[in-house]
């Protein structure tokens, strides 16, 4: 039956770049089509798991582990550019009661 | 001490005494300032000395270096050879003495400090253009002794009666300066882009290995020959000498007679490797005949006029003509032996003049003068010595050098020799004249003036018996038989040991200096009779005619020059201003800048300062990327 | 090697769980009785007249509180490589963590020490 | 290393002492700590052996010129930030902390081996910056740089990791040198040349552009630089683009140089937009330091013709472009600071020689030095640079020389200014004692740096 094929013949390479390839272009999408500056952080945060995903998948390929050491630290640098983002959205947020980020324009030209 | 530390101290004693005397000047007594600038001058002179002595080879002094990029570099770096360190004893000794006589001639002056400043940086800078070892060096001292020329004859820029003429004459002097120094300058691109460096040697090293055509090499010389024109007072560019008597008498002594003026004749012997190639053969003819043509009508001019110092103005043109014509001829150690002869004699008139005017309480017109002798004997008898070694009487210093050149002429061609005969016989002739109408004859100026004669206080007179012992036995420096002087610059300057050194036999030795001697004393006749004997004197300007009148006009040549080039120009800059200037410029350059501004204000459009925008246009960068990555596979 | 048959179980029984659940929320929503009346559709605030939004602006303290929280949560997953061979890096590891735990307590401290963790203030 | 931990500490107590209220002792420990680690850099020079250290991280001497560098320049924005953090003492700590800490970063990104320290680094340095951008709290101005900065950073980070992981993918390494091995081995075959590599190749690239700023990843630049006060502004244009600059050469000189022939056309095109974009886009501005962002997009644009170039000097000619740079910037914006204009208009500046004259002339030389003239040391650098890059782009250089040409125009108006006498009479502007020292240090630098830094061969 399908379901067996698709088990049994276990997932190749290009499946992960794929579906990882299609999540980081989800991510980008996202943070150009929102206007709301925390849905983009997260936007943002999705590109980092497709790379995580990817890096992973790689790591796996090459049999070597150090890929997966820096999905770690990609893990908590997100957290620390979430938290500072978070932060810059808090005194945002307290400076023009908005996180839409189609409000900040008084800086151009 | 070795020469690698006594020459940088050569040269920064006068730029310490210039910048003392600049920045404090005006706090101190006169007495320390004068005596400040003398003492720098005369410490300078002797350790300029003491290397003259202990100088065996040519040292070359690195200081430091200017700017270096891979492609090039500039040094500060001095070449310490016979010929420059002869200079700068010329330089230095003469200059130390119209220091100290500065010091009494100067006394009654406000600007004192200011002088003796300008004096000072003047003596550094011609060191500079002196001892560097290339054209860098040598083009930063040239344009450091045009500026404190121009300060110096413009230094009396505020005085009520003459004060826009000096600064009129001082603007004259740097525009003619200017248009020498681009063709000095221009000779220097094309040498760095010949040879690829300045530096003198290189340049003669270079030389034989590039061998480059023979079009550059005239290129070079007329350039380099250009800038000497307009330095050393040659046809066309020599109006400004004259003018540059409006300048303080030690000014003209030191700078318009006796170091500045000799800077292209230096130049020019520094490239005697230059313009000995085939090349340049063409350049030293027409040097040959500019230098011709201008001792002639300089000697002509100052046939007529009145004003002591123009007189002696127009002989310093002349005389430097004469030593052009020996340049031409490749005679380059008679050249610099008439350059120094020429300086201790004219500063020696100069100086007199100087004293005289002193005594005469600043009247320069020799018609009030005459029969000074008894008032002011020193000034006199020095004055008179300076006379005849200018008019090249027997045994006196100005008798060998032009005996020298005139040898030279006559090896050369019949006609030269003639030519310079009579100018010479004409130097002779107005400078007895001069002579004669100042000294002789009972005086003819104001009782007002005449109760004021007094001969000048000794640091003014010291100065004149010096220089006229030196413009006395002078000529011995270069005496036919031993020519000491020709060995002593061939033995270690580059380029002039190959110069073939002229050895005249002594039958014509004997006729040349006989034909000389002859015409001098003719002239000494001739100019006794008519204005001693005959009480003939300089009649008012109107009432000349015929070539007195020429001469008394300089032939015209400030006026030739304005129809020539000042009123064309004059015609050309309002033309290039209507037609460039306002059709071209405003329209189209305008446009451009117009349009570029507005593109501008597009680009700025894009800057819309929302964060969207932005993050579109980067994907739209790293599409473009990819896209560009698919077209390159 | 795992093959079809040993994954079957799982699927079925997702699929009942998933079925079950389903038909559950479906039947009762079909099966209750309506009425609606606006009295009945009110939220009822234990008899007193509910008044504003209910979305009210959290104060800025809970964010502060959670960003804190996240940063030092996910240093956690430091100790996870460790944990699995915290034996073969014997002492030298240990030191490391120590630093690496002794790095956070800085932090830590500074956050105290800023006061961002009073809630009253 | 021991410098880098010097700093990283320094940074630590500053923070915890500012909690002492005391504004000087932060200042104090600071500045003491960057003077060590410079001395310690200095120390390092040709000999590797130090007290610490980290396969990661590899002080060559590259590497320590441009930290050199960096620490100084920190080290300045540090001084001329100090007065306007003092007035509240809570947030000096922060402040200089933060400096520091993204101090490291840049240091990590000079002198990384692999992807890890890069990736670290470059986040260390960024992260302080989205927060320093932001310091004017009650300014919407400087919360919306921030912001911008921020989502754009942490995009272009995004972009990195996917470009690393390709990479990664491809080579299977994350150290650089193995990746270039990697891909001089097997240039013949096809591996080398694999899509997924070619991708990363260009990925990373792009995110260096944002780092630098050139079109069309610079709009974040303009923005933040005119929004973030302006000591903040000149650690970015200078300390950051060192450090950018450094990882770009570093990565793409010793990991990808064997595929020049690929990327090298892609940065020309970048590099001439980046140059027209930035001359014209400055041409008409009235803000100075918008004036000034413009300004480094087109100099960043110059300094791209460097890593084109990817001769054995370009990398010190680089630093020499850089250095010099960063002089002038600094200056600048703390006689910007000085003038406290609000809206920093160009036409702050007029009658400022008047008003100070000693500000007037390090301004007129700044501005001088950007536009390049001789002899000051911008002009050296962008000679270097040039003459370095003309063998290879001809074409590409003259038109950066012409597009200097236009440059000169908008300096020359700003010095104009200096010189122009002003409608309303303005009071003097006292200039604190740090400044003076600041200020004249740059003058210095900007008069004779590049006349000294010419005479020497440094790597």
């Amino acid at each position: 039956m399908v379901l067996a094929t698709v088990f049994e013949s276990g997932l190749s390479m290009e499946y992960y770049l794929i579906l990882s390839s299609i999540l980081f272009v989800i991510g980008v999408v996202g943070v150009l089509t929102r206007k709301n500056a925390i849905i983009l952080l997260m936007c943002v945060e999705l590109m980092l798991n497709a790379v995580n995903l990817l890096l992973v998948a790689f790591s796996n390929y090459h049999g070597k582990a150090d890929a997966q050491i820096f999905v770690f630290f990609i893990m908590v640098v997100a957290a620390a550019e979430a938290t500072v983002g978070l932060s810059i959205l808090v005194l945002m947020y307290r400076n023009a009661r908005s996180v839409d980020i189609g409000l900040f324009n008084k800086l151009k030209g | 001490m070795k020469i690698e530390q006594l020459v940088p101290l050569i040269l920064l004693l006068p730029l310490l005494g210039g910048l003392i005397n600049g920045v404090l000047g005006k706090k101190l007594p006169k007495k320390v300032v004068g005596s400040l600038a003398t003492a720098v001058m005369f410490i300078a002179f002797g350790i300029a000395l003491n290397v003259f002595f202990q100088l065996h080879d040519s040292v070359r002094i690195d200081l430091f270096t200017i700017i270096r990029l891979d492609s090039f570099s500039l040094n500060a770096r001095f070449l310490v050879d016979d010929l420059s360190i002869w200079m700068t004893l010329i330089v230095t000794g003469i200059g130390s003495l119209i220091h100290l006589f500065s010091m009494g001639y100067m006394s009654h002056d406000e600007g004192y400090y200011k002088f003796f400043t300008y004096l000072n940086l003047f003596i550094f800078a011609m060191l500079i253009l002196i001892l560097g070892s290339n054209y860098f060096m040598l083009f930063f001292g040239w344009e450091g002794v045009g500026i404190c020329s121009y300060l110096l004859i413009g230094f009396h820029y505020s005085d009520e009666k003459k004060g826009l003429l000096n600064s009129i004459a001082a603007r004259k002097a740097f525009v003619m300066n200017r248009i020498g120094d681009l063709g000095l300058l221009i000779g220097l691109f094309l040498i760095l882009s010949t040879f690829g460096t300045l530096e003198y040697n290189e340049v003669a090293a270079k030389l034989t290995e590039l061998s480059p055509s023979n079009w550059m090499l005239f290129g070079i010389t007329i350039c380099l020959f250009i800038g000497a024109t307009g330095k050393s007072a040659q046809i066309p560019l020599f109006t400004w000498l004259p003018d540059a008597m409006a300048g303080p008498t030690p000014v003209s002594a030191l700078i318009h007679a006796a170091t500045m003026v000799t800077a292209g004749i230096f130049l020019v012997v520094r490239s005697n490797f230059l313009f000995e190639t085939p090349g340049a053969q063409l350049t030293q003819d027409i040097m040959l005949y500019i230098g011709l043509a201008t001792s002639l009508v300089a000697a002509f001019i100052a046939m007529r006029q009145n004003d002591i110092k123009k007189v002696l103005a127009y002989s310093t043109v002349s005389q430097l003509g004469f030593i052009f014509v020996a340049l031409g001829m490749g005679a380059y150690t008679a050249a610099i032996f008439h350059v120094t002869t020429h300086a201790f004699f004219k500063a020696l008139l100069f100086l007199g003049s100087g004293s005289v005017i002193h005594a005469m309480s600043d009247e320069q017109d020799i018609r009030q003068m005459g029969g000074l002798k008894k008032f002011i004997p020193i000034t006199h008898l020095t004055f008179l010595i300076g006379t005849l070694a200018i008019s090249g009487f027997p045994l006196l210093s100005g008798f060998f050098s032009k005996d020298e050149i005139l040898a030279h002429a006559l090896h050369h061609n019949a006609f030269i020799y003639g030519a310079l005969a009579f100018s010479a016989l004409l130097t002779a002739i107005y400078m007895f004249r001069l002579y004669f109408v100042v000294f002789h004859g009972e005086f003819r100026g104001s009782d007002h003036v005449k109760s004021h004669l007094h001969e000048s206080p000794l640091n003014m007179t010291f100065p004149l018996i010096v220089l006229a012992v030196l413009s006395v036995v002078g000529g011995a420096l270069n005496i036919p038989g031993s020519h000491w002087f020709s060995h002593f610059l061939n033995h270690n300057v580059t380029g002039l040991d190959k110069v073939a050194e002229l050895h005249v036999d002594n039958s014509s030795l004997i006729t040349l200096m006989v034909t000389a001697s002859v015409l001098t004393i003719v002239a000494l006749i001739g100019a006794y009779s008519s204005y001693v004997m005959k009480k003939q004197l300089p009649v008012s300007d109107d009432k000349i005619t015929g070539w007195a009148k020429l001469s008394a006009n300089k032939l015209y040549f400030d006026e030739i020059y304005d129809v020539l080039f000042v009123k064309p120009i004059e015609l050309i800059s309002k033309l290039s201003h209507q037609l460039i200037e306002v059709l071209f410029l405003n329209n189209v350059v305008l446009g451009v800048a117009k349009s570029i501004g507005r593109t501008g204000d597009l680009v700025k459009k894009i800057q819309t300062g929302r964060t969207e925008w932005y993050l579109l246009w980067m994907v739209f960068g790293i599409i473009g990327l990819v896209v560009y990555y698919l077209v390159k596979i | 090697m795992s093959t079809a048959n040993d994954y079957l179980p799982i699927l079925i029984q997702a699929g009942v769980a998933i079925g079950f659940v389903v038909l559950v929320l479906v039947v009762t929503h079909v099966l209750g009785p309506k009425l609606n009346s606006k009295k009945k559709d009110a939220n009822f605030e234990c008899g007193i007249e509910s008044k504003g939004d209910a979305r009210f602006p959290v104060s800025v303290r809970y964010f502060l509180t959670a960003i804190l929280f996240v940063l030092f949560d996910v240093e956690v997953i430091f100790f996870y490589p460790y944990a699995v061979n915290f034996s073969d890096l014997k002492l030298e590891g240990l030191l490391a963590v120590i630093m690496f735990v002794a790095f956070f307590l800085v932090g830590f401290f500074y956050v105290l020490k800023k006061g961002a963790l009073e809630w009253e203030k | 290393m021991d410098a880098l931990i010097v700093i990283f500490l320094s940074g630590l107590i500053s923070l915890f002492i500012a909690f002492a209220k005391k504004p000087v002792l932060v200042l104090l420990t600071s500045t003491v700590g960057l003077l060590i680690a410079i001395a310690l850099f200095i120390a390092q020079w040709n000999n590797p052996v130090t007290l610490f250290s980290y396969e990661g991280l590899e002080f060559t001497n590259t590497a320590l010129l441009y930290s050199i560098a960096a620490s100084i320049f920190a080290l300045f924005s540090i001084l001329i930030g100090y007065n306007s953090y003092k007035k509240q003492p809570e947030h000096t700590g922060e402040y200089i902390g933060l400096l520091m800490f993204s101090l490291v970063g840049a240091v990590c990104m000079l002198a990384f081996t692999d992807m890890f320290m890069f990736f670290l680094g470059l986040e260390i340095l960024s992260l302080p910056i989205y927060v320093l951008a932001g310091t004017n709290k009650k300014d919407l101005r400087s919360s919306e740089a921030s912001l911008k900065y921020f989502l754009m950073g942490a995009f272009a980070t995004g972009v990195l990791l996917f470009g690393i992981a390709w990479t990664y993918g491809a080579t299977g390494t994350f150290k650089i040198q193995e990746i270039g091995d990697f891909i001089y081995n097997n240039q013949n075959t096809g591996i080398a040349h694999s899509s997924i590599l070619y991708v990363g190749v260009l990925l990373i690239m792009a995110s260096f552009l944002f780092k630098v700023g050139a079109a069309p990843f610079h709009f974040w630049s303009p923005d933040v630089y005119e929004g973030s006060p302006n000591e903040v502004t000149g650690f970015m244009a200078a300390v950051v683009k060192l450090g950018a600059f450094g990882a770009f050469m570093k990565i793409f000189g010793i990991a990808f140089p064997d595929l020049h022939a690929f990327w090298a056309p892609a940065l020309v095109i970048v590099a001439l937009i980046t140059i027209f974009l930035g001359n014209l886009s400055a041409l008409n501005q009235i803000h100075f330091k918008r004036l000034l962002a413009y300004s480094s997009i087109t100099h960043v644009g110059y300094a791209l013709l460097a890593v084109l170039t990817l001769s054995s000097n370009s990398i010190e000619n680089l630093w020499i472009y850089l250095f010099g740079y960063g002089f002038s910037i600094i200056a600048l914006v703390a006689i910007a600071k000085l003038l406290n204009d609000d809206e920093d208009k160009i036409s702050a500046f007029k009658g400022l020689a008047k008003r100070n004259p000693f500000l007037a002339t390090v301004a007129v030389l700044a501005l001088l030095s950007l536009a390049g003239v001789p002899p000051l040391i911008g002009f050296f650098g962008k000679y270097l640079v040039f003459a370095d890059a003309f063998t290879q782009y001809p074409l590409i250089v003259i038109i950066a020389l012409a597009n200097s040409g236009i440059g000169i125009y908008y300096y020359l108006k700003t010095v104009i200014n200096i010189f122009q006498k002003e409608e309303i009479e303005e009071s003097k502007i006292e200039v604190p004692a740090i400044h003076i020292v600041v200020l004249s240090i740059c003058a210095i630098a900007i008069l004779v740096g590049g006349l000294v830094l010419s005479q020497y061969k440094l790597l």
